[in-house]
């Protein structure tokens, strides 16, 4: 749907045609900064949130692949409302657990987010994520040294009539 | 894209009879009066509150393709102008009453 | 300048709720201006949550997280009165940090 | 007015005859009858959603669709319009350099007081809109006003629509005609097509309200104005009534009227008298 009469191209169009456009150029991300910040705090999986493949990410993440479980409850919806704002949960009845990610496997980079959970604090999180076009969200749950995982596809597309 | 058949007709034409110095000359007169009617249509449309976003880009292209001296483009672009600007105008003509149709009553 | 988190940490029983909204543009960096030039990456890399000297909760966030971020999670062994510490650092160095008390 | 409705009656002669035994308001076509036209409005969508309870109307596309309405109860519980209302908050109290403030502009110091705007002011003659009434207290006082459709416009009417949050839409029509040519006026903006795309307000919001157009719900019109300021997602910010219409606009690929044209005014006045009684519920988020 292009937009002939430019000046209008509302920001979600921007987004939405920038990223299909910056999946060649992901290279140069201004790195450069974080690592030194992130040295400081050796936390920060620079390296993971690089990587563009939902896979690859885990491998970096974790350095092991995860196999579904139905103990991962993912709640996303069905038809994202809009693609900037997608509110997305998990919750699992597994114990032990150290650590939760979230990936969206169509975006530049798949990783999205990562809570590290201590032992005292309830396994899940909710938060609201960007998605760049219709994906399946990935749900990574670390127990006991284990990858557990769940998938769904949210549909996301723009909205409104013309311009 | 409905403006291309005539648009290349004319092109084929002018290169058959050769007329191409002289036709460049008219071209211009031609756009001039194009864009003076297209502009007088969207003045009109503008007047009655119903100027349509298409009419103002496409007097724009032509505008513009007539600064750059491609007035075949820029008499089409008029001309596309002109249609849209009285298309707007019949709209808002006939929606003086039409739209008690859709009155929820 | 008011902070830029708001946040709402209530406890029933042995278990606290937070939820917390941050103020801060989560820049992806791929997107253009109104002006055609790429605005550059500008989002919170590490969000920390402290209470009673430890860490109950660590989020690191990539581009993918939502404007105005928002995240909810609870913990246990903490009690109405406590102090929740929040911390946050982005991608340039940039900061803010806050106490709330759990109601 | 009266030319165009001779005509109208002349056209649909026998047709009009038989169906005005049926319901008198239509014998006397050009008398307005604006709490009649509120009436047949709202049973129009009591009746096309009669399992919607008649408050939820005004929660727009959330309304219709469950999907979506458990997205937008997700955002509720800590919404996106919450600095726009701390800083609309801010702004309220802070005092102009003059030493007054906008609880001087207003009655009840501006507080529960949304639902009662716009009003038309028998003086001016025309249709005051909250917008406006703001800048004009501004002006008055000797400040800049804001830009209809930026922010900070966006989070002071944030704050007065939810001090009136609950409180029914009560919308005045005085004993005047030119009230009464206002709302005509307005009426007509809501239904009349326009733009290359040809829509009127009402093709979507009428006859269209719960269907998708691409990934949003189209809201129903009843309420529409009632959650109004409003986040939207797709502006990643806040949205008054003035940028909804102009946005509105130019989807239709019309070019919009200047923000609080009259026009903008009419339909605002016409589209939130037809919701009275329905609560106030902004500010709202929305796609």
């Amino acid at each position: 749907m292009t937009t002939r009469t430019g000046p209008r191209a509302t920001r979600r169009l921007i987004l939405l045609g920038a990223a299909s456009v910056a999946l060649l150029g992901l290279g140069n991300l201004p790195f450069g900064a974080a690592p030194a910040l992130a040295a400081a705090n050796d936390k920060y999986p620079d390296e993971a949130f690089k990587q563009k493949g939902e896979a690859d990410a885990i491998k970096a993440l974790y350095g092991k692949t995860a196999e579904p479980s139905d103990k991962v409850k993912l709640d996303a919806p069905e038809i994202a409302e809009n693609g900037g704002v997608v509110p997305i949960s998990v919750t699992t009845t597994l114990d032990k657990v150290t650590s939760i990610s979230l990936l969206v496997a169509e975006n530049p980079s798949a990783l999205a987010a990562s809570y590290k959970i201590p032992d005292g604090t309830i396994p899940g999180v909710a938060n609201r994520l960007k998605m760049a076009k219709t994906s399946n969200v990935v749900a990574i749950i670390e127990a006991d040294g284990k990858l557990y995982s769940a998938t769904k596809e949210v549909k996301v597309t723009v909205g409104g009539c013309g311009g | 894209m409905k403006q291309s058949l005539p648009l290349a007709m004319l092109l084929a034409l002018l290169l058959t009879l050769g007329l191409a110095p002289a036709a460049r000359a008219a071209n211009e007169a031609e756009f001039k009066a194009a864009y003076s009617a297209a502009e007088a249509a969207s003045k009109e449309a503008a007047g009655m509150r119903n100027q349509w976003t298409v009419t103002v880009s496409a007097l724009a292209a032509a505008k513009k393709a007539a600064d750059g001296g491609d007035f075949d483009r820029a008499t089409a672009a008029s001309k596309e102008a002109e249609a849209l600007a009285k298309a707007s105008i019949v709209q808002a003509t006939s929606e003086k009453e039409a739209w008690k149709a859709m009155e929820i009553r | 300048m008011a902070s830029t988190i708001r946040v709402r940490a209530t406890s029933n029983g042995d278990i606290t709720e937070v939820q917390t909204l941050i103020q801060h543009p989560m820049d992806t960096g791929l997107v253009k201006d109104a002006k055609g030039e790429l605005i550059p990456a500008h989002y919170i890399q590490e969000l920390k949550f402290e209470c009673n000297g430890k860490d109950v909760f660590v989020a690191n966030w990539g581009t993918a997280v939502s404007k105005d971020p928002y995240v909810k999670f609870s913990f246990k062994g903490a009690k109405k009165g406590d102090d929740l510490k929040i911390s946050w650092t982005d991608n340039k160095g940039g900061s803010d940090t806050t106490t709330a008390k759990i109601s | 007015m009266k030319a165009r409705s001779a005509l109208l009656l002349g056209s649909l002669s026998a047709a009009l005859i038989a169906f005005a035994l049926t319901s008198p308001r239509v014998v006397a076509a050009d008398k307005v009858d604006p709490a009649a036209d509120a009436k047949a409005f709202q049973n129009f969508f009591f009746q096309k959603f009669p399992a919607v309870k008649h408050e939820d109307f005004v929660n727009g596309p959330y309304s219709m669709n469950e999907d979506m309405k458990r997205q937008w109860q997700e955002k509720e519980e800590f919404p996106p319009y919450e600095f726009a209302l701390d800083a609309g908050k801010e702004m309220f109290a802070t005092p102009f350099k003059n030493g007054k403030s906008y609880a001087d502009c207003f009655p009840n110091g501006g507080i529960g007081i949304r639902q009662t705007y716009p009003y038309f002011d028998e003086k001016e003659g025309k249709v005051v809109t909250l917008e406006l009434a703001l800048n004009r207290c501004r002006e008055a006082n000797g400040e800049a006003p804001y830009s209809y459709v930026k922010d900070e416009m966006a989070s002071l009417t944030a704050y007065m629509a939810f001090t009136s949050r609950g409180k029914p839409m009560d919308i005045r029509i005085p004993d005047d005609p030119r009230a009464l040519a206002a709302y005509e006026n307005g009426k007509r903006y809501f239904y009349t097509r326009r733009g290359q795309l040809n829509f009127s307000c009402a093709s979507c919001h009428v006859q269209s309200p719960g269907e998708r157009i691409r990934a949003e719900i189209l809201a129903p019109a009843l309420g529409i104005l009632n959650a109004m300021p409003i986040y939207r997602s797709e502006w990643s910010g806040m949205g008054t009534i003035s940028r909804r219409f102009v946005t509105c606009n130019s989807q239709t690929r019309a070019v919009p009227l200047e923000p609080q044209a009259d026009e903008y005014r009419d339909v605002e006045y016409f589209v939130s008298y037809v919701a009275n009684g329905l609560p106030i519920s902004g500010p709202g988020a929305r796609p």
